[in-house]
């Protein structure tokens, strides 16, 4: 297969060593990381190989745990695609936080307050992933519409307006639709019609998978095939270039934060109605939001990997999990451990002098090729 | 008893404002290189642990304080090899090393202290003293306000000017600055450029370690878990209202340990908790939008015709 | 697209071929087949907290000594949508007992009957939670009564007729629950008293919790109850610094810091309110062992069972006139009798909540 | 005989991505010379001259100076040998001074802390020995693009260069700064300096240099003696055939007029007077040129007139529409086009493909559309058609833009904007530092455009060659002012020019009048 790939004719031969290349680097980078575990654990550890690979092979040890993975990449790309939108302009917008937070929040609320059986649980279900879409679009659309129009620092209003949106949800929790039987900070049971349907019996993958596949493949085709698509990419790639085109600089900017935020919304109002019983977001909030930027980043922005990043990441997550479940190692060390590997995998210049030979190889190769018959 | 009570609510503006301060001036001195610093929460994180251990070992505060900032340089060494050296993206790399110094930490004290919490049941560090101003001590009010405070306080804000001599006296803050402004002129005399981010990096850990040595050796005196509690990221929102000047920081840290202090206050007056929870980072969005809105009418006062213009275009958009 | 497929069927032969060679020994057997010994599982968010999980796990660890079981904790974290799993994960690798703080209690409710060899306990919930499974027992504490005690012996011992609680986070209702018994406790004691409530916004935020109790010793408080875990800390300094008395929560504290390489900080702390998880924990074991455990019900612990109370140590005895001791001793009877009965947040709406604690804030 | 300063042996150079840049390039360049180093774009000077000054590293070949071998990591190594370089985009740090420029990192100290009135010293020194007239305490920012060239110089006499590298530096200069230039150059050759001179200029080349190499595709294709060659060989060996320069074109007949601009009036941001009061037409079929020293405002009307900024006062209307408070896309719908002055950074987006640079500006376009996506089929077509038509030199559509070299580059601008449907084109600077070649077939598009399909053509150029030869009509600009119309560009000679774009010279209102 690698043979066939590397002989296919419609790429430049440098275009292919790097492709190879950056396969080759990701699984070394992965390995690397692993045994760098492995050393770090000999020091503390009985066990410093099993433990490792717990990590490694443990969330392919039963369905559930695989399910596990696919679960958590579920919310990520939602996440994940919101920040390539965000990307897409160029903007640093992390409202996507506070959009998940409180797509799942307001929907929740929604959905308690509404008797059943008063709109059919089917409708119900799309009326609650628009609402949580707008809601998304709320949140994400202030710190875009005060950088496009005052520039006021996204970066800066977006973390900002994440920390309100989390206190606005509590007050909302706590306020208007608490459970006063249980001694948690969180709702009444959301009603049972309204949770997304199990796709895989004994896994709590749920119908969100599909939709978050479908968000993918939306996205792609929003990204290349239609003209806000293009004419987001030009915005992000040049912002002056798109000015001199014609092309409406910022409500191109504010419409692609717009449909990130909506994305994250939706995930928020998805993750809630597929994997929670209540809605209690409250006792820690989710960290989906910053998640999503390590999976747009690893995914190097591009949509179409979203799935691949946010399944590597989750990996990495659920093997941490294993880890954590089967040994004694404590629970902090894996987050060190991952924060290694994600730093080892984004890594670009990560044995480019390696791959800086192989391509100068090639390309000496080719030059003596174009010479001969001259 | 209303002027004590004033007394009493400067004193904690200036206090809640030292980590900011310190946080604020560490996204300055790297944003004046062009990286803007995510990860001043993780530097200080790393600080107030190692801090809190060296002290406790050595039982010397200065040991303590030297060892907090030699921490946080280490964070932004490390930092520093991701993103200059193996070309992670930096918004990456901050994100990951703030994930990993929030476990990192608690592990590390783990196999320290046994506990997951904080190290007050198993070390007693030390902390650092408080300082009577003299003369100024005297003076009534006015000396309850800017006396006694710790002592890492006045070094806050003498790292103010400290920064500002740095950045605008001094050879590297020179070449920092033009690193910001223009990299490629700074290569082509053959100055590094990573090398001055790297050094700015570094300066930018220092001010952060001395951020959390005061968490954990002043206000506190111990270390628990995840203290830091987002005052890295609040620095870095400071440093971007005073449009990266130390001297700017300086008041906007005020401002937000103003907001914080009220917020203190207001929650004494039972106001909804949440409610009053969002004050300080409303008063972020709201003093951005202002501080926007002037510059932008500044600039329109001098270019009559974009106003003009623009409003021409809105009424013509209304239509 | 293709290049993604690629990269990741890649990535799992890679991953593959590493298991292999990681593979070198045969997986470890769960150490209790091997053993004979019976296992608990103590399956909380994190450890760490200073409050009942990490007195559970105290609990816990005690109950292994006592009856030679195998115990092991299990940190969840903080994201909830993976608790449902790990509980399945614990109960399908084998355990006994699963032990379950009351964030995690639902998923334990859910897969109980899935599992009816084990024996599901959630500690913390509420005395009103439905038990339905004969294979569960929940514990709840009712932390407002032993706080009402707290609040009197607060109120009892202030000189400025203001006393003062922190809330660790008030995203919790147990915290609330706690603080509903204190305002109610000194009102009981003194109706004049003003009592100061206010709430860290980050969970064991020391530096904060300083600052509020800073203000509210500024504001006049002379005596403050801290209901916030690690960050606790900040206020027992706090009142270190002001000079004024400190409670502390779940445990005494003042003994535990007296132990610690910080012995100053237990000399402010007047008196401690006792919520005594882990200790309950060992109760319940030893009704397991002898056969008296009653399953598929609440249990609840309050003052009668003498799992809620305050300490009553040299500086409380020192601190808090004797008149008030009398009437604290009388308020036990009366709560155990049932004549007192203490407000509690589980029988409020939030809003009602508020206004209990704001109207006893004003003069 | 003359002593060799340095010498570059063998250099092969091939970039990450693939890119052959030099290929077994040899030169070398005696002291007190002043050697061309010639090429179209993309030939491999710039990569060359990079390595010398240790900006890249090559995989094979040596590097003399001074008979000495010596490798060079960085441009650190090159200084401390004598090699400094200018380069073609001024590598100044706006904010700082002339002075704080000039030391960058050789900065004085006194007591461990920078020395401003050192450096002010030091600057001045070397001004004063070379005769620079300069302001050394002035702002980057605030200086004319010739003074800035002074200060690049500065930086490397500074340093004590012995080897000057000059990377197209009268690209961005008028006849007169270019004159004041070549003057400087040659009294540093005088003093025994080396200069290597990159440019396209061959007239420049003849009139300054002793020396020439010439590259083509990364390869020296020949040197010699200025004296023993002249600019038909050159642009011979340059582009490996003759190249007409003088273009032929047809009578141009000006029928009705497509802009109409009056009174126009325009500030910066800053409250600059940038456009003083400008009226003019444009008739379809004619080229309008408008010649000035850069910086007198043509930029700011093309920007004016496209949209880009606003103005204050007059009226600018394109195709019997007024144009205030209409958007850039508004105007454009009218019948306006424009090939802006900065390819780089306003004319493409070098991180997305060829396809979606030409496409940008139609992007919305009905015409493209299947239902809500676009007509990816047609899209293609068109695009494979026009890098046919404009002879773009890349992989395929899909290739980036970045790995494009400047002509290419300029060529897919060009695509996209002669293409887009309107009969109004500006064009800025529309050849500006790219090979002979493209700035042909660009001219002769430009004037093709005119007389067959009825458009006007707006000029502006700082190449006083493809002003006279191009436009029908031509203005000159000075001070935001029109100060000259030439109803016949063809009669003018560059000397009148240079008064009138001086402010030496200008003309009575009146007959401005009468000539618009």
């Amino acid at each position: 297969m690698i043979k066939k790939f590397l002989n296919n004719d419609k790429m430049s031969q440098a275009r292919r060593v790097e492709i190879a290349f950056e396969v080759v680097r990701v699984i070394v980078a992965i390995l690397l990381a692993y045994a760098l575990a492995l050393a770090l654990l000999l020091i503390f550890s009985d066990d410093p190989a099993g433990t490792v690979r717990q990590f490694i092979i443990g969330p392919f040890t039963n369905l559930r745990r695989v399910g596990n993975i696919i679960e958590q990449a579920i919310p990520l790309m939602f996440t994940g695609l919101c920040m390539c939108f965000m990307y897409s302009v160029n903007e640093f917008n992390l409202a996507g936080e506070g959009a998940f937070i409180m797509g799942g929040c307001i929907t929740s609320w929604i959905a308690l307050s509404i008797p059943g059986g008063i709109i059919p649980s089917f409708l119900m279900i799309i009326l609650l992933f628009l609402i949580a879409g707008m809601v998304g679009v709320a949140v994400a659309s202030v710190p875009a519409v005060l950088k496009a129009k005052l520039n006021v620092n996204e970066i800066v209003s977006s973390l900002m307006m994440n920390k309100i949106m989390y206190y606005l949800s509590s007050f909302i929790l706590f306020y208007y639709m608490r459970d006063t039987t249980i001694a948690m900070g969180g709702s009444w049971r959301l009603p049972n019609e309204l949770k997304l349907p199990i796709l895989i019996p004994r896994t709590n993958v749920h119908l969100g998978l599909i939709l978050a596949l479908i968000a993918v493949a939306v996205t792609v085709i929003v990204f290349y095939r239609t003209p806000f698509g293009g004419a987001i990419r030009i915005v992000g790639s040049n912002r002056f270039f798109a000015e001199y085109t014609g092309i409406n600089v910022n409500k191109n900017l504010i419409a692609a934060q717009i449909v990130g935020g909506f994305l994250a919304g939706l995930g928020g109002c998805i993750e809630i109605f597929g994997m929670y019983t209540r809605y209690q977001w409250i006792i820690a909030a989710p960290t989906a939001g910053m998640d999503g930027i390590l999976v747009a980043v690893l995914a190097r922005r591009k949509p179409a990997l979203i799935p691949v990043t946010a399944l590597l990441l989750a990996y990495i997550r659920t093997g941490a999990d294993v880890v954590n479940l089967s040994t004694e190692v404590p629970a902090e060390f894996i987050q060190v451990i991952q924060a290694i590997v994600i730093l080892l995998v984004a890594a670009q210049m990560f044995l480019a002098k390696t791959r800086n030979k192989i391509i100068y190889k090639q390309a000496q190769d080719d030059l003596a090729k174009e010479e001969q018959p001259a | 008893m209303d002027l004590d009570w004033l007394v009493e609510f400067l004193f904690t503006i200036i206090r809640l404002s030292t980590p900011l301060i310190f946080a604020a001036l560490g996204a300055v001195i790297s944003r004046k290189a062009g990286v803007l610093n995510l990860a001043l929460e993780g530097m200080m994180l790393v600080a107030a642990l190692t801090g809190v251990v060296f002290s406790a070992i050595t039982q010397s505060w200065i040991v303590g304080l030297l060892t907090a900032v030699l921490g946080s340089m280490l964070m932004a060494t490390i930092i520093s090899y991701c993103f200059l050296v193996i070309k992670t993206d930096l918004y990456l790399t901050c994100i990951a090393t703030n994930m990993a110094s929030i476990g990192g930490t608690v592990f590390v004290m783990f196999l320290l202290t046994g506990s997951k919490a904080t190290t007050a049941e198993a070390l007693r560090s030390m902390s650092i003293p408080r300082i009577d101003l003299p003369l100024i001590k005297d003076i009534p009010y006015i000396g309850d306000v800017l006396s006694g405070h710790n002592l890492l306080t006045y070094v806050s804000f003498a790292m103010v000017f400290f920064a500002w001599f740095l950045i605008y006296k001094t050879r590297i803050g020179l070449r920092m600055r033009a690193v910001g402004e223009a990299p490629e002129a700074v290569e082509s005399v053959g100055i590094s450029v990573p090398k001055i981010k790297y050094i700015s990096f570094l300066l930018s850990g220092v001010f952060a370690g001395f951020g959390g040595a005061f968490m954990s050796m002043s206000y506190v005196t111990w270390f628990s878990r995840d203290m830091v509690a987002g005052r890295g990221f609040i620095g870095m929102s400071i440093m971007n209202i005073a449009n990266a000047s130390p001297v700017g920081s300086l008041g906007a840290s005020f401002i937000f340990g103003g907001a914080d202090a009220t917020a203190k206050y207001l929650q004494l007056q039972n106001l909804p908790t949440d409610l009053v929870f969002m004050v300080p980072y409303a008063v972020t969005i709201i003093a951005l939008t202002v501080i926007s809105i002037v510059r932008i009418r500044r600039e329109d006062r001098i270019v009559h015709g974009k106003s003009l213009r623009r409003k021409k275009a809105t009424e013509k958009a209304a239509e | 697209m293709k290049k993604a497929i690629r990269i990741f069927i890649f990535l799992i032969a890679a991953v593959l071929v590493l298991s292999c060679v990681a593979c070198d020994k045969e997986p470890a057997k769960p150490s209790g087949e091997a053993t004979g010994k019976k296992k608990i599982t103590l399956v909380v968010q994190q450890l760490g907290d200073m409050a009942y999980n990490d007195d559970a796990w105290r609990g816990v660890e005690e109950v292994a000594k006592k009856y030679g079981y195998e115990a092991k904790a299990l940190e969840v974290g903080a994201d909830q949508s993976k608790y449902g799993s790990m509980i399945l994960d614990v109960a399908e690798a084998g355990t006994d007992y699963i032990l379950t703080a009351t964030s995690i209690m639902d998923y334990a409710f859910e897969y109980a009957p899935r599992f009816p060899d084990i024996k599901f306990i959630a500690f913390d919930t509420t005395a009103t939670v439905e038990v339905s499974d004969p294979n569960i027992a929940c514990i709840s504490y009712l932390q407002n009564e032993g706080s009402f005690l707290a609040g009197m012996a607060a109120a009892g011992a202030s000189k400025t007729g203001v006393i003062a609680c922190v809330g660790g986070v008030n995203t919790s209702p147990i915290i609330h629950d706690f603080i509903a018994g204190y305002v109610d406790g000194a009102l009981y004691q003194n109706p004049d008293i003003k009592v100061l409530t206010a709430y860290s916004s980050v969970y064991g935020d020391a530096a904060q919790m300083k600052e509020i109790a800073t203000a509210q010793a500024n504001s006049g408080a002379d005596v403050i109850f801290q209901i916030g875990g690690p960050g606790g800390l900040g206020v027992f300094q706090a009142c270190m610094e002001k000079n004024i008395w400190a409670v502390g929560v779940d445990s005494d504290q003042r003994a535990v810091y007296k132990e610690s390489e910080n012995p100053e900080l237990a000399d402010v702390i007047m008196t401690s309110m006792l919520k005594k998880v882990g200790e309950s924990l060992i109760w319940t074991f030893d009704k397991i062992e002898d056969g008296s455990m009653k399953w598929g019900e609440v249990v609840i612990l309050g003052v009668a069972e003498d799992s809620t109370g305050i300490v009553e140590g040299d500086l409380y005895e020192a601190n808090v006139p004797k008149e008030v001791r009398d009437n604290i001793e009388k308020a036990k009877e009366d709560i155990k009798n049932g004549t007192i009965k203490v407000k509690t947040y589980f029988e409020m709406t939030h809003e009602q909540f508020e206004e209990f604690i704001q109207d006893a804030s004003k003069p | 005989m003359a002593i060799e300063m340095l010498r570059m042996q063998n250099i092969t150079k091939v970039y990450p991505n693939g890119f052959v840049a030099n290929t077994d390039v040899s030169f070398s360049v005696d002291q007190g010379e002043i050697h061309a180093l010639i090429g179209e774009n993309g030939a491999g000077k710039t990569t060359l001259m990079k390595i010398l000054f240790g900006m890249e590293d090559c995989q094979t070949g040596k590097i003399f100076i001074q008979g000495e071998e010596s490798r060079f990591s960085s441009p650190l190594d090159a200084i401390a040998k004598g090699v400094g370089m200018v380069h073609q985009h001024f590598m100044l740090v706006p904010s700082l001074t002339v002075a704080e420029n000039a030391v960058m990192g050789i900065e004085p100290l006194k007591n461990g802390i920078f020395d401003f009135e050192e450096a002010v010293r030091m600057t001045q020194a070397i001004a004063d020995k070379y005769n620079f007239t300069i302001d050394v305490r002035a702002k980057i920012k605030d200086i004319s693009v010739g003074r800035k060239q002074i200060v690049e110089i500065l930086k490397v006499l500074i340093r004590g260069g012995k080897v000057l590298i000059m990377d197209e530096p009268t690209a961005v200069l008028t006849p007169q700064e270019t004159d004041e230039l070549f003057e400087q150059l040659k009294m540093l050759k005088e003093d025994g300096h080396s200069i290597i001179f990159i440019s396209h200029k061959l007239e420049e080349v003849m009139r300054l240099c002793d020396r020439v190499t010439v590259l083509r595709r990364g390869k020296v294709v020949g040197s010699g003696d200025v004296s023993e060659l002249d600019e038909v060989k050159l642009s011979r060996m340059m582009v490996g055939r003759d190249v007409i320069l003088k273009i032929d074109k047809p009578l141009s007949e000006p029928d009705n007029i497509l802009v109409e601009v009056k009174n126009l009036t325009h500030r910066s941001r800053e409250g600059v007077l940038q456009l003083d009061n400008v009226t003019f037409n444009l008739r379809a079929g004619e080229v309008l040129g408008i010649a000035g020293v850069e910086g007198n405002g043509q930029s700011e009307l093309c920007d004016v007139i496209a949209g880009i900024s606003s103005y204050e006062g007059g009226s600018v209307s394109i195709n019997g529409q007024t144009t205030m408070g209409m958007t850039v896309n508004q105007i454009r719908e009218t019948g306006l086009a424009m090939i802006p002055e900065d390819r780089m950074k306003t004319g493409c987006s070098v991180d997305l493909s060829v396809k979606d640079n030409i496409m940008a500006n139609r992007i919305f376009s009905k015409e493209f559309r299947k239902g809500l996506f676009l007509n990816r089929k047609k899209i293609n077509t068109l695009v494979d058609r026009y890098i046919e038509k404009f002879q773009i030199a890349c992989n395929n559509r899909n290739q980036l833009v970045r790995y494009l070299s400047g002509g290419n580059i300029q060529k897919v601008v060009v695509a996209r904007e002669l293409t887009s449907g309107a009969n109004v084109i500006i064009a800025n600077q529309p050849t500006r530092g790219i090979d002979v070649n493209t700035t042909e077939m660009i001219r002769k598009l430009l004037i093709e455009m005119t007389r067959e399909n009825d458009m006007g053509v707006i000029l502006v150029s700082a190449d006083l060659n493809e002003i006279l030869e191009v436009s029908d009509r031509l203005m000159v600009m000075w001070k935001g002012q029109i100060v000259a119309i030439f109803p016949q560009a063809d009669e003018v000679d560059e000397e009148t020019l240079g008064e009138y774009m001086l402010g030496l010279k200008r003309m009575p209102v009146e007959e401005l009048e009468a000539l618009i």
